[in-house]
């Protein structure tokens, strides 16, 4: 082999090498799942020491959602279908946070409740038109009714 | 002594070492030099004249492949030398305007870090080397304590290390002494007369024992004096 | 094939295809700007949880698609310089970065107008908006290069070289953004299927704007080639005569 | 003298000499050893008297300012890696070098990683103590610079290979090397705060990992075609 052939091929062999580790490390490291946020359940088994500030996940529970007539103040459960976890933020919340929905806080733990300084809703993916969200509504409390009474309104629509 | 190693394959000289065809450069809109041609043999030293601001090194950065912005072909033993750019570049030795030595280290140790990416050479070379060109003991001087003239002769002594054919040398004569210029006339005259090849760009006039083309770039021809 | 790719590169080639080309890409764009606009400003009904903000998708979306196909296309046009010499590429790649820039920026006030009512905060560090920040800041960084070369064929060939080496990293910039934050929803997908999540008469004026959006970036950026083609080719015979024509017409 | 077309140097020896030639230049100047850490120590130091100087709140940023702070330094003694190279023409005789330059410019990377990115490493520890980092954090936080610092030094490598030839270069070679870092920043910062949160580290390492494997074998490639663009 001609020298100048040679060395070009000791770069490629090197380049190869580097790449091949590169993907083999990055594959390792997407194969591990990540926590972006606690769940209230992690939260509930002690996995945050008290003071340290976290970033905590879940959504809105329904009916939980407690406003002071004379401050901005706020509780509210956040829950993960398994476990809740109470929520106090002083502060003007974003539009989107509803009941139900996805909502992020950060803050720390303080005495078994959750000391918000930032809550953040997370929006989902879907875009929907008023009317067609109301449909869809109404198609699942039908869903929900006995079945009889389901056919009928199926009839009727 | 850089002689005994230059083999000539083309004693014939039908095959030139460097040929250059229809080489075209401009620069900030005003073309340098266009439809150039001229050939180097194995034996030549060749002057590159020019006014300032002519092209001189301009071309000689092109030649190394310094310099990637013109037109034309470039062979090098009848090769093109982008197809055997390394075999190329292992017969070359450039030497610019900025010598190539730096300031912090000794001579040998600039020396040594050269000649590491071309030929392997001793101690006991490098320093035969530098009392050749007039730095007998300056062996380990840091070279920010030389003056200019010194430092260009610390960058000359690689003429010696280095087993090139071709040398291509941009001002070489600026900041040497009268004794320095006679060194360097007679390392060129050794050179060429071993079967290697010149190309300089210099102002002065070269006083050597050998016939010494020249190649004007202000009326664009190669001729022999 | 090759040989149309090479008359491609050739400026006087592409400035007399553009200039007939134009007057139509202009009149499209009117049109779809205007419907797109029209229809989702007035007809597009609002969205069950956002309302009226759902609106601002039909400019943010197209633009920041736009800003996330400019890196790419400076990279391919960057190959395209440092591998065949190729001027034209080269005067592209000048003329979408800066365009590029100014795509992001409106990207990211967009988002951050967006991000005002839905989120509760004009700027989250959220991922996407993260990392189209940090696009941005490498966009300027080709643009800073550029101006700060003296030589413009060292200054083609840098830049080309920066925006490849920049396009490998957007993903991994990416990438690593979002690993460190997903709070922004995930990217939508616009499947035509019944059961989407949009409706046709959400997505159908969203591609009539990406399409208008994209013929708006594709006249700026030959318009802007146009100009720079007659920079750098004044002195070259076509451009000679083209302006000695223009100046009898003139006359 | 060697006779007949001389013995052929392999590329590790040219390798070799490459990386000894920029340590004995280093190591002659001790400016340029000492001030990217000096500048270290005092932009740590720094950050207590702007924030605060509470604890917790230290504890909280301790981890990104030390990362922050090291990504700074590192981009201060990039300038060293090819300017005097430049200015005196020794980089004219690297580029006319039969080796190939990919493994000279590594070469002369991996000497200014030695001598600005290691000691980084080592006085880490002390500024960590400084910002009340936690204790378990201490060997992540070493390990997370010992795997970043080169990718610092590969990259910033590239951004001063394109601006060497400019004559004020000073701001733009930030401008064009910060944006890139961000991974590193992002992943090497974000496992030293995770480190006090006790999580698993096995995925952020082999993220940094695969960071370094790619800018080694790919950084040295941008970098040799951007030093033949400058020296044009």
């Amino acid at each position: 082999m001609k020298p100048h052939r040679r060395k070009k091929l000791t770069i490629i062999a090197f380049i190869a090498t580097g790449l091949s580790v590169a993907i083999g490390l990055s594959l390792y490291a997407l194969s591990n799942s990540i926590d972006l946020f606690f769940t209230p359940t992690q939260v509930a088994a002690g996995e945050v020491m008290n003071g340290q500030r976290i970033r905590v996940g879940g959504m809105v529970k329904e009916g939980s959602v407690v406003r002071s007539q004379d401050s901005l103040h706020v509780e509210f459960m956040a829950t993960d279908y398994s476990h809740d976890l109470l929520i106090r933020y002083d502060g003007i919340l974003p539009d989107l946070f509803r009941e139900g929905q996805g909502v992020v806080a950060e803050g720390m733990m303080a005495n078994g409740s959750f000391e918000a300084s930032r809550v953040l809703a997370k929006h989902d993916e879907n875009y929907m038109s008023v009317e067609v969200k109301a449909a869809l509504d109404a198609a699942e409390r039908d869903r929900a009714l006995p079945a009889a009474e389901t056919e009928g309104a199926a009839d009727g629509s | 002594m850089s002689d005994s190693h230059i083999h000539n394959p083309d004693a014939s000289g039908a095959v030139p070492l460097l040929r250059a065809h229809a080489l075209f450069c401009e620069r900030d809109d005003r073309v340098l030099f266009s439809g150039l041609d001229f050939d180097v043999q194995a034996g030549d030293l060749m002057q590159v004249q020019g006014s300032n601001g002519s092209g001189k090194t301009t071309l000689l950065r092109i030649l190394c492949g310094l310099n990637g912005s013109y037109e034309g072909e470039l062979y090098w033993r009848g090769v093109p030398i982008e197809e055997d750019r390394e075999g190329f570049l292992a017969s070359l030795l450039y030497l610019g305007h900025r010598v190539g030595v730096n300031k912090i280290l000794t001579a040998r140790e600039n020396l040594r870090w050269s000649c590491a990416l071309h030929s392997p050479v001793t101690d006991n070379d490098i320093e035969t080397a530098l009392a050749r060109v007039g730095l007998a003991g300056y062996a380990d001087v840091i070279c920010r304590n030389m003056s200019a003239g010194q430092q260009q002769r610390v960058s000359l002594a690689r003429l010696l290390l280095n087993p090139a054919t071709l040398w291509v040398l941009d001002e070489p004569f600026t900041t040497l002494d009268v004794h320095g210029v006679r060194t360097l006339e007679s390392l060129l005259a050794e050179h060429v007369l071993a079967g290697g090849a010149v190309l300089v760009t210099t102002h002065h006039p070269l006083a050597v024992p050998c016939t010494l083309r020249r190649l004007n770039l202000d009326t664009r021809g190669a001729n022999n004096s | 094939m090759w040989q149309w790719f090479f008359r491609l590169g050739s400026p006087k080639w592409f400035y007399e295809l553009s200039g007939r080309w134009l007057p139509w890409l202009v009149v499209a764009m009117t049109v779809l700007l205007t419907i797109g606009i029209v229809w989702a400003l007035l007809f597009v009904p609002a969205d069950y949880q956002q309302g009226d903000t759902i609106r601002i998708m039909y400019v943010h979306v197209p633009v920041a698609s736009i800003s996330l196909a400019c890196f790419p296309l400076m990279a391919v046009a960057g190959v395209i310089t440092l591998v065949w010499k190729m001027k034209l590429a080269d005067m592209v790649a000048k003329c979408a970065a800066p365009i590029g820039a100014w795509f992001t920026a409106v990207a990211l006030a967009t988002g951050a107008i967006w991000g005002q009512p839905i989120w509760g905060t004009w700027w989250a560090w959220d991922a996407r908006l993260t990392s189209m920040l940090i696009q941005f800041f490498l966009l300027i960084g080709v643009i800073a290069l550029r101006s700060a070369i003296e030589s413009p064929d060292a200054a083609a060939r840098a830049c080309a070289l920066l925006s490849v080496v920049g396009a490998i990293n957007v993903p991994i910039i990416k990438y690593s953004v979002e690993w460190w934050n997903t709070l922004h929803q995930p990217a939508s997908s616009f499947s035509m299927a019944e059961d989407s999540p949009f409706g046709p008469e959400i997505w159908v004026p969203l591609v009539i704007m990406i399409f208008a959006v994209y013929l708006f970036f594709v006249i700026s950026l030959i318009l802007s080639t146009r100009t720079e083609i007659l920079v750098r080719e004044r002195r070259s015979q076509w451009v000679v005569d083209l302006v000695a024509a223009d100046k009898t017409q003139g006359a | 003298m060697t006779a007949l077309a001389g013995p052929q140097v392999t590329t590790f020896t040219a390798f070799r000499a490459t990386l000894r030639r920029d340590l004995l230049i280093a190591l002659t100047r001790r400016n340029d050893l000492l001030n990217p850490l000096m500048f270290f120590l005092i932009v740590v130091s720094l950050f207590p008297l702007g924030v605060s100087s509470d604890p917790q709140e230290l504890t909280r940023i301790a981890a990104g300012t030390v990362w922050v702070s090291a990504l700074l330094a590192s981009m201060l003694s990039l300038d060293n890696l090819y300017r005097a190279d430049y200015e005196d023409g020794s980089l004219e005789q690297l580029l006319l070098s039969p080796q190939p330059l990919y493994f000279m410019v590594l070469a002369k990377n991996i000497a200014h990683w030695l001598v600005s990115g290691l000691p980084v490493v080592l006085l880490a520890p002390l500024l960590a103590y400084m910002l009340y980092l936690p204790a378990d954090a201490y060997w992540t936080l070493m390990l997370t610079l010992l795997l970043g610092t080169p990718v610092l030094s590969l990259f910033g490598s590239i951004g001063v290979a394109l601006t060497v030839g400019l004559g004020s270069r000073g701001l733009i070679l930030a401008v064009i090397v910060l944006p890139l870092t961000v991974p590193v920043l992002i992943i090497g910062a974000k496992a030293v705060a995770d480190a006090s949160l006790g999580v698993s580290l096995g995925m952020h390492y082999a993220l940094l990992g695969a960071l370094l494997a790619l800018s080694l074998s790919l950084a040295p490639l941008a970098s040799a075609a951007a030093l033949k663009i400058s020296v044009n």
